[in-house]
């Protein structure tokens, strides 16, 4: 029934005409006979808005939205400003397409090169690129990156993300190279095998920070030791951490990358998400997707482009270095803006609190009998616990609101806290964990 | 305008959050940044008063006529983007419990059921952010078949020289060697070509239909047929999957397996770039191969991706297929193929269609002969549009046409939209031999002119810098 | 907390120095010192954003949305279309002032001159202002245009709306004229009464159409007697209705207003809503509030200007008509919005399905035992029912996500239906009603 | 550009609603309409491309400055929208029970509280549904009072020649006479005029503090006092609160009721001419002739307009008013104080303040010399600075200065924003030296020129015809 079809029946009619076809079937005939679908599509009748609206809502009523989130694990519940909501809404940028005409998208082009400016100071590596999917495959076309001809192995710690991990390992089955992966000792990088596996081969490490159990790893003795192996090595950062914690360039990363999503994107089920990419000058050829860059017009006023196209898929082909095409444009305006409205002090207000309010909330589980950190280092704003009687606790929890840690290992829960959390909302939280075990 | 680092002001800030409510904790030194990052400092003011006049300096579909060839630029409905804004879908964490998640499930199954139907697959996966990353997927599906049956000769994927950039991209990521092969006189596969490539070799083929200059290739079957063989296998690079959806479908023609463009065919918004769904789906045998998400599910499988792929794209792209039906998706698909005829019936007489016949969803013009007459280019005509308020259309692909400039009206545009197009169209052909001097510097109301690309390359500057 | 100040405290040292005051308290001297406020407001320290959004998303949880509403008397749950939604948002529309620079502001003008055109296809009449602000003071306006020298009395029938019977009332009470009811028969206004009540003191007469009972009204019958007596005729009428209803044109009105709420404005707690009037070309210039004309500048293109302001307080100051000044201007842009999404047959549809949706209740309330209709004549989309144990059924309604109708009289209830409830959700509701009153 | 009636299509539609899902049912022919409204008839498409097209030609002052005197057209702060679109707000019937309404009382009685305080005022209703609206209510309370008190005599409002328009129009409307005192050269009241106007028939006066030429009354307790001497009480038109809120009050300075306009003082969007809230608040001793509502409250009160106001409009300002607390709002009067001044510094020298002293949170400028030596006008200036995107001040207001331009710059702008500012406008000033000419033509660069206000007028064309 819905239709986003301007063309009324007189018009299709004139418009047939015109082309000089019969029928609108006519228009196809082309297509063998015997392709051309004879009966209508299984599936059901078209709904007007007020239909879909209605259907659509019935679904989104299906998930559950808690009210207090205690849950990361690569997806984490800041608090997104209203004007972060409502820029990236206007139908200019959601519904341009990729800026392939600099004079009719001036105000994408700079904003893109102005995000990455921003993933630049952030990171404090020399160039960005406009985005890639997201974190995971940010890691993934890293590793790539690193790969030469001799070099053809990538490390990567056991205490990254699972998902980063397991894309890291498809993209290398594709191009057919290997990964290892280095264990995990005491929740962190476990420095002594890295050791023994930076061999001649590895081209690569790629180590996340903070890593996926939450644990600050030592990322300039990791830095150190990769490059000693002569590997180029790889961070992957939580951009909010970054508003304080030393930058992956600091550490002796040669490349910088990691999930946006923090900055400003929503939970959204999962996506979609973004992929931030930053390396050294050197290494400014070798980054993969869309990369903008400032030049002049022909008055010599200042103007932006898609720049170093020479080595994207539309001009390499079987030759480029990955295929990406379609990237997140509006997720890295997003993250852009979002960079601009809290700033550099209010990026590190956001970053102190959550690591503050998971020390708090850390601090207080473990006063709970039986409740204990499972791992001894530094942390940022993600811990994980032994957690007795977890089914029961996170059961608790969700019944009063609050979606609790990721259940990890046997007795282990993986908990993050945000600024988003209010010490009230904490306290509950504690006192419904308390109340589960000490029944 | 100035970058937004330029309006930067120390200590100007907006005041978002509160002051902390619990004792605060300090990062070791040894782990602690040196100096804060230079971000901008804005009021509040400052920041929508930036962002309105970038948006200024953009031009969506929503707000204009968008013939970009290959790009399926059609309206992007509003209740779309309301619908995934709804907190039950935009607040819902990925690794909520599933039981927090049936409604998500709800909408991935939905889809893959509609999208299965429309393309005649049994399965489907949301994973891919985009096309290029569905087209890795849908080869990657094709390399485990082979290697699931120790088939480790099959080293060659076949793409026509006619294909987007990314096919071949694809292929070498996945490890591939790529065996290009000429079209025919009619733009379509060359079968004499594609029998010689084909061999024990053959991992599969990658191939677009319509093909990117606007035709079914009505070999179709018996190319299909040829792969499988040769023992290889067929991927539908679905781009172009709006000229033919609810008419025909690519599981028919068949393909093995395939890629969608939902921020194309199903009409979810673009966003200047990204983000995009590249929704993968694939016959019954290939099912076994669709990725899966390491923290969600079984491991051993395959991941491009974290989590369950562009989600809130594909909320959208549901929405649209709710609204469309079982009426709606071919009427769409006949319109846009109708649009595109009567546009190109309408340039007919004044420029030359490259392959002049009936055209499904777009159609390519060769703008040889004004070049050789008037000196101005298809890029000159483009940049010219811009004055004109029309978006160009995409130039100089596909390769195998010279001076092609590509237009896909969509069929979201009106007769009204069509004939002004036109007009404008025939007027610039005719100013092409009257002042084509004005042509090679267009466009001249634009906040920039043509910028110099190649200075942007030699020299880069990527970021901007305090200088 | 909360600041929009964008100055930094270096700035503003530069600024006051630039003024040439030793401090900000300074620039107050003015101030009679013994009026200078000497401590703090006693109003809570500002707020960060995210406090702001935390307390006023718990006050808005504290009202309750319900899923079905089948109350209207006065504002109607129509379905509001998404795109009618977002356009007034677009912060061009939403943040400008009134046009008073017509080269600044074309876009808006154009957008009241739309309005305009399509309240007169709606009503049929000449002339349409660019709104007032609420159906009430539509009324009352209208009333006060109609009055001379010698006719002061105003008639309104007491079938209308109390708010603008009582809004009629207030502004007769500020220029000191007199209204005077018409009293109400079977739910209609009593036409004997209005025949008798029409003296040559009477300036015009109001009418509500469908009135606040939902009853239809016999409007031409009602305007020619009122013409008969030389009395100008106004109607207020449900703008939805007016889609398939007679227009108060071919009903003789010379005044035609109306609350324009119905057309895509949310029901907000009661505000912000639309007042739309019209008129003959007669009355135009006796019209209040602002007007957009067309007209041309010096090149000759198209150009719209606020016109006719020397009705305005601006111009007339104690002598102007009325001293309207703002309007509701984003609500008729939303109005005019809404109308064209729906356009002449979506705006049937409306019509229709509320009509056909409030009869279908209508006929499953009456079938149950007790339950009958107050009054008898045709209706649109309201209709008072008898209800015995009234609170008993509305609190069993609530307990099941509808808003009941609105409790009038002793035992009267006035429903409404819109096309936005389903035949679903209506029997749901019957049934709840019919169980209540099976106990 | 096209009007919508001119892109109107026949048949062509949006499908928002579905079939009917019951019998359905007619009017009876007497009550239908004979042919159905000539609305327009538009796709999504030509409806979101027609009004892109529109708000690209308007400016707002969140897209740009806007020194509109006597307007207060301050950044309208985003997370106020979001808080008014809550379904908790948007969502509800403001006839549904009162325990279903607890919320809205909460941000009704809270923003009552606060602005109580922030007057000096006793209670508060915010049926109003604008600024003039308020003035009527607020006039209305002066009236019932006098009447209550069965004191007949009192029929003249006394109202300064410097006085925004609504203040005479609503003392009319109210059906009182209206007495125009004249300025003194200072821009203040006479006091002399005053005590001459006085009498036993005075209702009472309207009086804005600061004055519309942007100077604070330093008389104002001499001049409240002598009207309650007088038996009259005193009005606080509350258009220019934003320069003293938090710093003084006006039921401080001897004011018995006050309206404000939420939409200028307390950051709400004006939305391109309303919807505003006029809330109006008043000494205890007026409380019982406060407006009420029919339907939801007692009886026998007088009420303004239908339920209780623009509620939605109050919620931003409660947004608005928590945002600043007891800091921020005296803080932004200081620094809308503090712009006006500098802006004035900067101008000084090359134009001439209409009083030459320290201003509140506006100025005047007069052009009277300038208008001699080059012959252009106030109005000149303002149309050359459209050109520069800058919206003119007001202009030939307040009536008692010639050739005024009066400057609002709002504590939302920043010195870089007011240096602009004062170098375009120092630039005009030079340019109407030298090319005057130009200058009586401005503005160049916008969709229209200046257009002919009297054809206008004279040949009214009001709506759209088909022609």
């Amino acid at each position: 029934m819905g239709s986003y079809v301007p063309s009324t029946g007189t018009q299709r009619e004139e418009m047939r005409k015109a082309v000089g076809v019969s029928s609108m079937r006519e228009l196809f005939r082309d297509v063998p006979e015997q392709m051309l679908l004879t009966e209508p599509l299984h599936i059901p009748a078209g709904m007007s808005e007020l239909e879909v609206s209605r259907t659509m809502t019935a679904m989104a009523a299906e998930n559950r939205v808690y009210g207090t989130v205690l849950r990361g694990a690569g997806a984490y519940d800041h608090y997104i400003p209203s004007i972060v909501k409502y820029i990236p809404a206007k139908e200019e940028f959601l519904t341009a397409y990729t800026p392939y005409q600099a004079e009719m998208s001036q105000g994408l082009l700079q904003s893109i090169f102005e995000y990455q400016t921003m993933i630049c100071q952030l990171t404090g590596m020399d160039v960005s690129n406009a985005s890639v999917y997201d974190g995971a495959t940010a890691a993934a076309e890293a590793a790539a990156m690193c790969r030469d001809r001799k070099r053809r192995v990538t490390l990567i710690s056991g205490a990254a993300h699972p998902d980063t991990i397991n894309t890291v390992r498809t993209y290398c089955y594709g191009t057919g190279d290997e990964v290892r992966i280095v264990p995990v000792k005491d929740g962190k990088t476990d420095m002594d095998a890295l050791g023994e596996m930076l061999t001649a081969e590895v081209s690569g490490f790629y180590v996340q920070q903070p890593n996926f159990f939450g644990q600050l790893e030592d990322a300039e003795a990791l830095g150190a030791l990769t490059h000693q192996a002569g590997a180029l090595y790889i961070m992957g950062c939580n951009p909010i951490a970054l508003a304080i914690m030393k930058t992956p360039r600091a550490c002796g990363a040669d490349i910088a990358v990691g999930e946006g999503q923090p900055l400003g994107l929503p939970l959204g089920c999962g996506g979609p998400y973004l992929g931030y990419m930053a390396s050294t000058e050197k290494l400014m050829r070798k980054l993969p997707g869309r990369i903008v860059g400032e030049t002049t017009d022909s008055e010599g006023r200042r103007a932006y482009v898609l720049s170093l196209q020479a080595r994207e898929q539309h001009i390499r082909r079987e030759k480029a270095s990955s295929n990406i095409c379609s990237n997140e444009a509006l997720c890295a305006l997003t993250a852009g803006l979002y960079m601009a409205t809290m700033g550099p002090d209010g990026m590190a207000q956001a970053a102190e609190q959550s690591m503050a309010k998971a020390h708090y909330l850390a601090r207080a589980l473990c006063a709970i009998e039986g409740v204990s950190l499972a791992y001894t280092g530094e942390y940022f704003h993600e811990f994980v616990t032994h957690m007795p009687r977890r089914e029961a606790v996170l059961s608790a929890l969700a019944e009063g609101d609050i979606l609790g840690g990721l259940p990890v290992g046997e007795d282990g829960v993986l908990w993050c806290a945000t600024e988003k959390v209010s010490r009230a909302q904490l306290d509950k939280a504690v006192s419904i964990v308390k109340e589960v075990l000490a029944k | 305008m100035k970058l937004i680092f330029e309006k930067s002001v120390p200590g100007r800030r907006c005041t978002i959050l509160p002051a902390c409510d619990v004792e605060s904790v300090s990062l070791p030194d040894s782990l602690r940044r040196e100096e804060k990052p230079a971000l901008p400092e804005m009021s509040e003011t400052d920041i929508s008063r930036h962002y309105t006049e970038l948006c200024k300096q953009v031009h969506g579909v929503n707000c204009g006529f968008y013939p970009l060839g290959s790009c399926t630029m059609k309206y992007n409905p509003r209740i779309d983007e309301e619908m995934a804004a709804l907190p039950g879908f935009a607040g819902v964490h990925p690794l909520s419990p599933a039981q927090d998640r049936k409604g998500m499930q709800q909408v991935l199954d939905t889809a893959a059921e509609y999208l299965c139907q429309i393309t005649g697959m049994d399965d489907m996966t949301f994973q891919p952010a985009a096309g290029a990353h569905g087209e890795f997927t849908g080869v990657l599906l094709i390399k485990q078949y082979h290697d699931a049956r120790g088939d480790k000769k099959r080293t060659k994927i076949i793409v026509p020289d006619s294909a987007h950039g990314t096919n071949p991209a694809t292929a070498a990521m996945c490890g591939f060697d790529v065996v290009n092969i000429a079209s025919g006189p009619d733009g379509c596969v060359d079968l004499d070509a594609l029998r010689a490539a084909l061999g024990e070799d053959t991992a599969g083929l990658m191939l677009t239909n319509p093909n990117t200059v606007g035709i079914f290739d009505k070999n179709i079957l018996e190319i299909t047929r040829l792969v499988h063989e040769a023992g290889g296998l067929c991927y539908y690079d679905g781009a172009n999957l709006n000229a033919v959806m609810g008419v025909v479908r690519p599981g028919d023609m068949g393909f093995d397996c395939i890629h969608m463009n939902l921020h194309k065919t199903f009409a979810t918004p673009h966003g200047g770039g990204g983000p995009g769904a590249g929704a993968v789906g694939c016959k019954a045998f290939l099912k076994e191969f669709l990725p899966h998400s390491a923290l969600a599910e079984e491991p051993g499988h395959i991941q491009v991706r974290s989590f369950q792929g562009n989600f809130l794209v594909v909320v959208r792209a549901l929405a649209y297929l709710l609204t469309l039906g079982k009426e709606g998706i071919p009427e769409a698909a006949e319109n846009a193929v109708l649009n595109a005829n009567y546009l190109m019936a309408k340039l007919r007489g004044t420029y030359t269609p490259a392959y002049d016949r009936l055209c499904m969803h777009e159609f390519v013009l060769d703008l040889s002969d004004l070049k050789k007459e008037t000196g101005v280019s298809a890029l000159d005509v483009a940049k010219s549009l811009i004055d004109e308020g029309i978006h160009p259309p995409t130039m100089y692909f596909p390769l195998i046409v010279h001076e092609a400039l590509m237009l896909e009206p969509t069929e979201t545009e009106g007769i009204e939209t069509l004939d002004h197009a036109a007009e404008v169209l025939r007027k610039l052909y005719h100013k092409a031999f009257e002042d084509a001097a004005s042509m090679h510097t267009a466009p001249h109301n634009m906040p920039i002119g043509r910028p110099d690309e190649v200075q942007a390359a030699r020299k880069p500057v990527l970021r901007w810098k305090n200088t």
